[in-house]
């Protein structure tokens, strides 16, 4: 070409090899976001989407209006169910690296959102995830023992040998089936939410994508749907700074907060400390109770940071510098937490360690336990023949022949 | 017994399915205070309700996602699509979501939604508003996806889509909603008042989804095809003569083979015939299949007739679609053929 | 259902037989609303999507900051093709009620927009028009007899009887083709903007839709990548409070404007009274600095009322009340411009009635030569074979087949 | 000639394009700085700058409509969508707009853009990372599809797709992006440095789109395939022993039929396969029309063979895939049928 290009491209502020930057994370100190009443006008609340809101500080202290005030049992609850998330990721990404399980995805260092988000919403409100909020279902009451047997495509598998691993599901949690398409789960989750108010029940949904997704069809169509009919929904935006390869300025992160997203229609936008834990219960609480009070939809963006790679076949030092999340200014959640009870006297670095013994020993029965009911390599076997069934509630005919056909091969087959 | 056209009928049918189960909404672009730009859904808001007959805003893929999530909440959606050639905007939530649902969650979620969508040309829509996509659709599993030819149907039919659980989308041949069509755009229009199938039984009844049906009886050939094509294939039958039967597919997934290969064995000639393109269109389908399971009855190739591969234009209607004289020229030919 | 639904519906203010009500439009006075610079923050401007640029006063004057100061020719020039646009409509409806047309789309009581937007821009920036921006194909060079031998799909068609009427294209003019698919052409402006700068040329791009189509992904799609790129694009809203039978509401506008869309992403919005040619002639220019000076986009609201109905197809009474248009606050553009005029002293009433029925009879004229290319009833014909040209560039084979048989049958055909 | 894989030949085909034509750009998800998941652009935006291999936000449909403004503003696009089974986003604008814009503008406005998306399974993608959506793209007037089967090709056709004026989707099996696979997984995996098309000329070479190539001659049958299952067919003819002559269609739109019935009315049988869900799939046409224009020369019916209609699973890959069992099987029993 002729003449320079002037295209903006973005850049993140550090590249493999430079220096950690995270200057350009605008952020509050604890304690010093007022909290509004829930009934009150997005237009007066802007600065929710731009400020953080914060409620842990850094001499561990929970401060100002958000803090929640949770009592020692809950926030044992809280640090227990993350660092279990945690614990688990690390076991099955072992697992992974060993060949045992086709692929995985962590969530960690984000484990906050889902954790404090299940224990803020109702067990009849549902739940719309992404892949990283194994941490919903974990809380909702689905075993680890289910979850590994999914992950194993093994004949305990709720998913039947069907999905990717991670691609969970709970209908009696009511967590919403995982999809490998990005942000589908959104307009699905304003849906839901819709006929829950059609139904005049007090139910809301919440839903989940990354900051990278909010780039999809869906992202918009979701906030649309909800400004339109003031669904009662909480919309969550978990930027983790990352997707995939690309830094959160790619999805338009550069000029303003993803929280600020549904500002033009009305929907205030919260952005929230994403690894406090009393933060982001405390804002879910907030924006279950607007849902509740039939004030619509509220957008949540949690700043946080992918701590590990996008998933078992990423490799992110080859575009991002290898101690970036140490050098995240908002810190690892489950430290933070841990640090928070320590400093109310309610927990103990000896506690904390054999807390994680604990669940490493629970995580380790369970993948002994799951492995029973048949491995990659080893049996017993689903039959896969049921890969015919619930395609339809009512299965075609042409799916007989099929499925004879299959069996049939896979008794006599061709010669070789 | 009514008379009903076939806009009546699945208005009718919604009507019907609405009364007996409040579960069922109606979601769409101006199919609520307005009652749709084709009058499909005019008088439900009256009758039903802003909450059950709710007007959307245009965003196909936002009505498509938001109905899944009400079916997944317990209600029964019914979507219209304004046209099929609007439906585009929604396939990753048909595709991906609708489809796949039940499958993926090994039945503990799904969504009942029935997506119902006015496709085909003739009436000088130009290429945004005639299209007719049915064959991508049976391509995906997942989905059922049928097509009336008929009042009589249409209600049956949608009446079934709308109560079956597994999602359905109902391909509605808008140049019919008035009044059957043979093809030929100079006769006067004619109206589903004297038609049979525009007599309309009052109250529930289904028709099968998965079930074709022979409309003509003939011993000489076999013409297979649904839609607006039916009456085209009826008036070309009788024009030349030959003993054809006539099978309306009505179901294009599930098929209906067996009503299909039976006619064609027993016929030994077979014309497959719809308007939409003829490239990777459903009629290949149709004739793959015929073919291999009467290949030992055939007396001449199974033939596909079908709107050529363009995009349909607004000026040629009548050179695009594949009316009478095509038919005409196409039976003629196989008769040939086969002799 | 047993309980009440709660579900949130939008209702506009008034349906047919209600007194039109314009409420819930904020306006404000003309000359009121401040002009930055055009290097001014998205965020320090966050005024101009709420408040309403305006220009010409009740008084017929034109006032503040954003008076573009047009000399009388440049004014006399807008009032022409405005007047032109109207009269074309009016006759084009006219013919497809005659039935010499298949359908039609009138831009009535918008042609502001168009006129003073194609006035604004400069040759070589490219407009991605929506249905209704006929005003842009006639500045730009298309004759009206071209445009209506489109319309009537005859031998001089443009679009060779592929298209509806209405779906022009001008490559000359640097005019896009008009799709039948709602805010396709959006994606397309900001793609063919980013294509600019990277060439570093200094084009700019426009699109428009309306306010229903906003709901569509492509509105979406566009705004996101014209925030991550800073593509230099000019994308427009025109709100025409209708979408069809629904009002401005259904498509979110209930709660925030729609100049307020692209705020979350750091766009600014520029709410600009559409019934005032001054007022978007210098948002435009203001919009197309800020675009050319590497500022990036700017999204322009254009406040105004689809005067007619919503195409030859439609019947608005069914679903607004019939006087809505005259009850609008923001009145007619054209009368607002010749008023203008006729204040400043550069015309008169008799000049004005002298221009119409000028520009009648030129339109008359012209539809007179286009019917000697044929009409729906009348020869000559375009070649039916037509339609397999231009689907590829190089033709595949299995036209030749097909255009064949096409051709056989419409001279031998079958026998009936 | 150098050794490449499919995606060193792919990577080559966008390296020499860009570098002779400063108009032709690349955009895609996570394509740029990290060179593409699947590494096909790994090193482009060193060697051509981010301006012009350009890392997209997350929106298919966001990033196929930037690039038809692009290529209407004289840019020469390709966009890589990551995995094929997320090009429905984009669907609406494939579909309504690049395919239709040169026709609807009679030649005015096009846009060359070339869309590059890996396909298939076989790589524990689970059905979200493992379709084949070839056969929905080719009932698409106005759009061109292309799957190749080796580097050889991949780089020549991709070389034609892009300096093609017309719209291409290229579909790329990501099965065999690193190696011929015959459809054992049990088998060591075999690389293309021993593949006579593993030898990929150095610089700028076309292969035309529109040509089928006749990869195994033989006298007794045909099998018309594409993609990974073209090295399936080679394995389970070698397996029955049978003289299978083997036609890789390569361009499945246009299709070069002549190449096709020619075979098939020498050996007067033939399977038509690939990896894609059957119903409705690009095999229908493919069987439809060698039905229709070898029918006198048919000894038995043109079978297909195919992934079986439902969700390609997790954990059944193998049961799923059409492979060197079932295709020997189909063989087998062709060859009965016509004794
Ligand atoms: C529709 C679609 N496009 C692309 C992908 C491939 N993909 C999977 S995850 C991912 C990145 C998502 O990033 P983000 O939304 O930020 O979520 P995170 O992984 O950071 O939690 C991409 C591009 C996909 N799964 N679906
Ligand atoms: C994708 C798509 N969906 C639906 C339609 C049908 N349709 C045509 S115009 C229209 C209303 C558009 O309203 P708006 O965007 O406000 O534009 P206006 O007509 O008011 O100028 C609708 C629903 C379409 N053309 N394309
Ligand atoms: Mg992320
Ligand atoms: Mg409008």
């Amino acid at each position: 070409m002729t003449r320079e290009s002037r295209l903006h491209i973005p850049q993140p502020a550090a590249r493999p090899g430079d220096e950690p930057d995270f200057s350009y994370l605008h952020l509050s100190p604890a304690g010093s976001v007022d909290k509004p009443a829930v009934d009150a006008r997005a237009r007066d609340i802007e600065y929710l989407s731009h400020d953080l809101v914060r409620v842990l500080d850094d001499d561990h202290s929970a401060k100002g209006p958000w803090d929640p005030k949770l009592d020692a049992e809950k926030l044992h609850t809280a640090l227990r169910w993350m660092l279990l998330n945690r614990v688990f990721d690390e076991r099955m990404w072992q697992i992974q690296r060993q060949g045992r399980i086709s692929f995985y995805m962590p969530a960690t260092g984000e484990e906050a959102v889902s954790i404090a988000q299940a224990m803020a919403l109702r067990h009849g409100d549902m739940c719309f995830p992404s892949y990283r909020n194994q941490g919903l279902f974990m809380y909702r009451g689905v075993s680890l023992v289910d979850m590994m047997c999914q992950c194993l495509s093994n004949t305990r598998d709720m998913c039947k040998g069907r999905q990717l691993p991670i691609m969970y599901h709970s209908k009696s949690g009511n967590v919403f089936s995982i999809s490998g398409n990005l942000g589908t789960q959104y307009p699905h989750a304003v849906g839901w939410a819709m006929a829950s108010a059609i139904k005049g029940e007090d139910h809301i949904a919440a839903s989940w994508v990354g900051d990278g997704s909010t780039a999809e069809a869906d992202f918009h169509y979701a906030l649309t749907f909800a400004a339109v009919y003031q669904a009662p929904v909480i919309l969550n935006v978990v930027n983790n700074q990352w997707a995939i390869s690309t830094f959160q300025g790619t999805a338009g992160g550069e000029r303003r907060s993803f929280a600020a997203r549904g500002l033009g229609l009305g929907i205030p936008g919260v952005r929230v400390d994403g690894n406090d834990l009393l933060a982001i219960y405390s804002a879910t609480i907030w924006a279950a109770e607007r849902a509740r009070n039939g004030h619509g939809p509220t957008l949540i963006e949690h700043v946080t940071y992918r701590g590990g790679p996008h998933s078992t076949s990423d490799d992110p030092s080859k575009y991002r510098p290898k101690n970036e999340w140490e050098k995240f200014p908002l810190g690892d959640p489950i430290e933070r937490l841990k640090q928070h009870l320590i400093h109310e006297g309610y927990w103990s670095e000896e506690q904390h360690e054999a807390l994680i013994e604990e669940l490493k020993a629970e995580v380790l029965a369970a993948w002994k336990e799951a492995q029973k009911y048949g491995t990659m390599t080893e049996g017993p076997w689903l039959d896969p023949a049921s890969m015919f069934d619930d395609v339809y509630e009512d299965p075609m005919g042409r799916f007989d022949g099929q499925r004879r056909r299959m069996l049939e091969l896979e008794e006599n087959g061709g010669d070789t | 017994m009514a008379q009903m056209n076939m806009i009546e009928a699945i208005r009718d049918a919604m009507d019907i399915t609405m009364a007996k189960d409040p579960n069922v909404i109606v979601i769409g672009e101006d199919i609520g205070y307005f009652g749709g730009v084709f009058r499909c859904t005019d008088g439900l808001q009256d009758k039903y309700g802003e909450h059950r007959v709710i007007d959307a805003p245009i965003a196909e893929g936002g009505i498509i996602g938001a109905a899944i999530g009400m079916g997944v909440n317990g209600l029964r959606p019914i979507v219209e699509i304004q046209f099929a050639d609007y439906i585009y905007p929604g396939f990753d939530q048909i595709v991906s979501e609708l489809a796949k649902l039940r499958y993926r969650s090994c039945g503990e979620f799904f969504s009942p939604v029935t997506i119902r969508t006015p496709c085909g040309g003739g009436i000088r829509g130009g290429q945004t508003h005639s299209q007719s996509p049915e064959s991508i659709f049976t391509h995906v599993s997942g989905i059922k996806t049928v097509m009336p030819s008929n009042p009589y149907d249409a209600k049956g039919l949608l009446i079934s889509a709308i109560e079956s659980d597994d999602p359905v989308i109902f391909f509605e041949p808008k140049r019919i909603y008035n009044g059957p069509f043979d093809g030929d755009p100079d006769k006067p229009s004619v109206s589903w008042a004297s038609h049979p199938k525009g007599e309309v039984p009052e109250g529930h009844y289904t028709v099968a989804i998965g079930e074709a049906e022979i409309v003509r009886e003939g011993s000489e050939m076999t013409i297979v095809t649904y839609g607006t094509l039916v009456h085209v294939a009826i008036a070309a039958a009788e024009a030349t003569g030959v003993d054809v039967e006539i099978i309306d597919v009505r179901s294009l997934s599930p098929l209906d083979i067996t009503t299909i290969t039976e006619s064609v064995k027993k016929t030994g000639r077979c014309i497959v015939a719809h308007e939409a393109t003829r490239f990777g269109g459903y009629g290949a389908e149709l004739a793959a299949t015929i073919q291999n399971d009467c290949f030992y009855h055939l007396e001449a190739p199974v033939s596909r007739l079908a709107g050529w591969d363009t995009p349909y234009p607004h000026a040629f209607e009548w050179q695009y679609f594949p009316g009478k004289k095509r038919m005409v020229a196409g039976i003629r030919k196989i008769m040939e053929a086969a002799a």
